[in-house]
């Protein structure tokens, strides 16, 4: 196929993934027959068989907490939480374990485990099914978390999620599986997060856990992840109208952050804004925003922007449109760190 | 204050009164399956099929007194403890989240849907009706899928060693999603875990809506006499998918939905009722003129239904907004005028 | 008594509670007859009943769940978690349900709970009882979070905790509950927390949400809560041997952050570095340096540092106090505010 | 791959070796007490009382096969599965989380302190053994009050619905802290929750080594067989403190603890090796002579354990560190000797 969706790169990925490596597993709720509530599996059970791709009972820590005792026994689970708002009751497994467990045994166990989770807002989903989960993630210690925002970039990251020998949330943004992409080349994919074969040459970094810049422009820096990049795409593209050129930097990785990239970027361009679903306070835009007044004082022009939401819980289908950081929240913060030294 | 309730007479009028109930369920949902088709509802998990469990159970309660917990499949139930039709669609249009009603004031907790966490709930509301000395119980309900979860075990656990005044009833509708009851269920049957904490279970034909509210007042009965728990699973299937986004061609055979259409909870009672009532076609054209009239108020109602605005969705996440969260959110809201 | 531990104040706190409001309740792990492992609940059930004190089962989401339940029936339930690390098998309730049934009701259902956390690292303890999970809380929209650094700050803010209608997360240092000091006088206590008839008027906030200042000093501000309040103390002291005059800001509040008291001392003072046990990545300081970044871009006169944990779990004992903030980590990040122009 | 071992034989030999591993453990456990009094260590959970019910299951391991994993408790069962008594002194010295030995080449878990989460673990491993055809099995130690957990009953669940072999081993020792089991566990048994998910419970006398001894094989043998999961309660009892920072007599009476020391399962064995061999003496002189030898060493290689660096201690965070952690970790350090 010329093009492809995000669902089907990941589901590609996944495909691969049990092909390459028989020590991979998937596990989860509906994963099997169902092929996932968003078709992510479709498919892999009939084709490996129901030893490598089998649905569990409905618990999430028990999902999780079997993920890590395949681990010991030399698999590499691939897990699934149905949902983002589904993985709290899997959060012991995940703090007291997933994060401790390779500590606690002196390094004598290695969990090279995945966890899925169809993350974040606007599908006009109930309650608990838009959480943005990253922060929960990426505050924990020994856990690696990313975030792919189109379909090549899914299938690569995930295929360097799964190849990963230390555990790694993979959170997809459900808003995205149904866009379409042309497809880049076999070849150039497999391992492309690791290797970081991505668009740009410039941002490359040794051990792969890099950034990748989706526009260059000199003047101010969105920096986003997953759903959002295609947000402040948008935005850049409104900006280019007033001319404004705008660089928007997809991190992929939110943890580590690819601090280097980072800096790089908003050192040419000195204005900064984070663009995330989740709250402000706490949100990932903190870091960055901490991070880049660490290093980038008194070159910043202006403070780093951050798009955010305020602190209540992700509101109902109606209010999602507005609740979500649109293009215009974007263009006026961007809009800000220009104004900034006149304040 | 309730008095308690001896176990139920089950006569014909009562068995009428539950039938006009279940049809009621079974044409709001069939309703709002075809509102979700229209795009009027953003989705709906439909009960069709547990409409005996339901009604059967909630019948059993007192709203005055007694609090109920439902999922998000709880139509039929919710509707038995006199949630309006119109406060029941809400969610579905992206309105509201639990509903759009007072669960205070209607002893009935909002719809919620990570499943098993609200049988801690009912715990927790039962402990407090005990310690007010209330003849008052709490019934949480949840599925076969729910059952695995941890939390259900701690809420089990908790009503047996605090001797609390619960209902759980399990509605085994046989699949949680696309996972049929026996790969969930280990050993089968949810209502054989209660004897691990030491609490009567029962099983019972969750078509039959006579003897769903009869296990289930047997229940209420004893859990307000102060005689603590009781694990109730209901035997029904889920003839519908599991939401209007799921294909259940996908998981499972016709052959079974077959089977199970033909034990239609609904037929069953018109059966019975037919049976043993002369003039039971008028009572039932009476019970369809009335569905007909409230269906007409609620597609007149439905777009009469306000979306909060940001600011006031804002204002439900404190009872006391602090000052600061105040000031970023109006900033937050001011935002949104000028981008 | 002329002078109290924290753990006697908390102890007088909760008697205090339980004795204005008989719709208070107390309930966890060993909290009866055994008095708490801290001993903060000694006494309680002796005197005011097992109705109104008592035990539960080892489960901490059926401790927290029954406790939503409790508020669903009028009640104003106080649970405690044994250690900060037992949490987290109670997070699915947290983040599920105590952070938004009160919007998921359309505003029918509060939750005037509280969550008393025994709380971070420096006491030689095992794996699992040295959290700092304040991250974790505060990104939570709908909870409050506070944690107390005096034993008189403790009585007066766990009153304050209790009376609020809103859950509140109350973390403990558990390394400060045998620390001595005189007793403030108890009408002065009581409420002191929302009354905010804390040490310094100038740090008075409307409705209560207020840090304070421990020490005035017009260098730079030191921000902390709990257990580091003291470390930062010492770190002040030294500081103030070579002439630098420290200002230490306790937070008191982690959520709602308040944002007039941080942004009025670093107004002054235009340095700022914020210190906590928690890992640095995404830890509340994250959240104090991008806000600090936001407010007084253009005066801040060094980018703000940050003192806290290397992205590892709390290591064992015998490493903790290289690991958490020494005095000498705290005078270096006050040090480098003071370079940073240079650089 | 293993054999499949048939029921044990109880003679007077193995009876011999079970109670010279609670000797040791109870000496090894004494002398733990003891530095932690002197200050060589930070803490210490005692096992005393429990030995029988450690030593008896972990015997009916065989650690080239089976994976066990032990709580915080299970001095007796490390040892018996042979972890060095050094190794697992490290954690109390507040040098090593999960004790200083390779989980997995010693087939032992590392200690853990969160209760409960371990099951699911044990689950885990046994899926895995059982997928790469391994006749193998998963023993996991959890105690009464670590089955109100809700992993726990996860835990089983999955092992009924996945056909998996597991052993759950619970010490019911009485108390978990200062709450007693009978306000931990509803109903009274742990066993008896097995029958929930159609897996076999069995209570056994914990603080008779070969009755526990014999329980745990049978439940091994029929897990290494293909035939599930089993859920072992093994009734004993906590004659120490929870931990040496804890004080009993706040909250339970000397009279009950007497009862229980009374019941000693070391006297016990002792007793029925003086019944059964002439030379007993001998072999009990025998036993102690080697435990003063091996706790000279503990002593003397106390002193040696070394600390990990800050720098070693980061290296465990990741398996493959990424570049920024590793600068950012190399910063932190440089901070420590800056500052
Ligand atoms: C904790 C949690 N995990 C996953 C889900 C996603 N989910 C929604 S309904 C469902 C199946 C529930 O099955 P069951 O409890 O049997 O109820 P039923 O849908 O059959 O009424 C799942 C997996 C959820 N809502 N909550
Ligand atoms: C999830 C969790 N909550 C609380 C604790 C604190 N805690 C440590 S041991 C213990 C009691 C455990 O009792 P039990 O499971 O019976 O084991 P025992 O100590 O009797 O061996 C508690 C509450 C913990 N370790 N883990
Ligand atoms: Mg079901
Ligand atoms: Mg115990």
């Amino acid at each position: 196929m010329a093009e492809w969706t995000m669902q089907e790169a990941l589901n590609a990925a996944l495909a691969d993934c049990l092909a390459d490596d028989d020590r991979t597993l998937i596990l989860g709720e509906d994963v099997g027959r169902n092929g996932g509530v968003f078709r992510v599996t479709a498919g892999l059970q009939e084709r490996f068989g129901e030893q490598r791709v089998f649905d569990t009972p409905l618990a999430e820590a028990g999902i999780l907490g079997t993920a890590v005792g395949l681990c010991m026994h030399g698999f590499r689970p691939i897990a699934e939480m149905q949902f983002d708002g589904f993985t709290f009751p899997a959060f012991n497994q995940l703090a007291a374990h997933v994060s401790k467990l390779r500590t606690r045994s002196g390094g004598a166990l290695n969990l090279p485990l995945t966890l899925r989770v169809p993350s974040y807002g606007a599908i006009r989903s109930p309650e608990h099914h838009s959480e943005s989960i990253e922060t929960f993630c990426a505050h924990l210690p020994s856990i690696k978390v990313v975030s792919p925002s189109t379909p090549s970039e899914a299938y690569a990251l995930l295929r360097a999620a799964v190849a990963d020998p230390d555990p790694v949330v993979f959170l997809e943004p459900k808003s995205r599986y149904w866009s379409r992409e042309e497809r880049v080349a076999g070849d150039d994919l497999v391992g492309a997060g690791a290797r970081q074969s991505g668009a740009d040459a410039d941002a490359e970094r040794g051990d792969g856990y890099a950034s990748r810049i989706v526009r260059s422009g000199s003047d101010v820096t969105l920096i986003a992840w997953g759903a959002c990049v295609q947000r402040c795409v948008q935005a850049a593209a409104f900006a280019a109208e007033d001319g404004v050129e705008v660089e928007v930097l997809d991190l992929r990785w939110l943890k580590p952050l690819d601090v280097d990239g980072l800096v790089a970027s908003v050192a040419r361009t000195r204005r900064a804004v984070v663009v995330h679903e989740a709250p402000v306070t706490l949100g990932l835009g903190a870091e960055v925003a901490a991070l880049l007044g660490e290093r980038l004082f008194g070159t910043l022009a202006a403070p780093v922007g951050r798009v955010g939401a305020p602190d209540m819980p992700y509101p109902v289908a109606a209010l999602e449109d507005e609740y979500l950081p649109s293009p215009d929240r974007i263009l006026l913060a961007i809009q800000r760190t220009f104004d900034a030294v006149a304040a | 204050m309730s008095t308690i309730e001896s176990p139920p007479v089950t006569a014909t009028s009562e068995l009428l009164s539950l039938y006009a109930q279940m049809r009621r369920t079974r044409a709001l949902n069939d309703e709002a399956i075809a509102l979700q088709r229209q795009g009027a509802l953003t989705g709906f998990p439909p009960c069709t099929g547990q409409e005996a469990a339901q009604v059967g159970s909630a019948a059993a309660l007192d709203p005055a007194v007694d609090f109920a917990f439902p999922t998000y499949r709880e139509l039929g139930a919710m509707l038995t403890l006199g949630i309006t039709p119109l406060a029941l669609m809400a969610p579905h249009r992206g309105l509201s989240f639990g509903g759009a009603f007072d669960a205070r004031e209607a002893h009935v907790a909002p719809i919620n849907a990570v499943v098993g966490g609200t049988a801690l709930h009912a715990v927790g509301w039962a402990m407090g009706a005990k310690l007010d000395g209330e003849e008052a119980c709490a019934l949480t309900y949840f599925g076969d899928g729910a059952s695995s979860q941890g939390e259900v075990h701690e809420a089990m656990n908790f009503a047996a060693i605090f001797e609390l005044p619960v209902v759980f009833l399990c509605q085994s509708n046989g699949w949680a999603i696309s996972t049929p009851t026996e790969r969930q269920v280990g050993g089968g049957s949810v209502a054989a875990r209660a004897a691990g904490y030491g609490l009567p279970g029962e099983q019972v034909d969750g078509n039959d809506v006579l003897a769903v509210r009869d296990a289930t007042a047997r229940a209420v009965h004893r859990a307000r006499c102060g005689g603590g728990a009781t694990v109730i699973e209901a035997f029904t299937y889920r003839l519908g998918p599991h939401s209007t986004s799921d294909d259940p061609s996908r998981y499972r055979d016709r052959a079974e939905e077959e089977a199970w259409e033909s034990r239609d909870p609904i037929d069953r009672a018109r059966e019975q009722l037919r049976g043993s009532l002369d003039d039971a076609e008028d009572h039932f054209a009476r019970i369809e003129h009335e569905i007909t009239l409230e269906l007409d108020a609620v597609r007149a109602g439905l777009g009469l239904l306000q979306a909060p605005t940001m600011r006031e969705q804002m204002e439900l996440a404190y009872a006391r907004m602090p000052a600061a969260t105040r000031a970023a959110n109006a900033a937050w809201l001011q935002d949104g005028i000028d981008g």
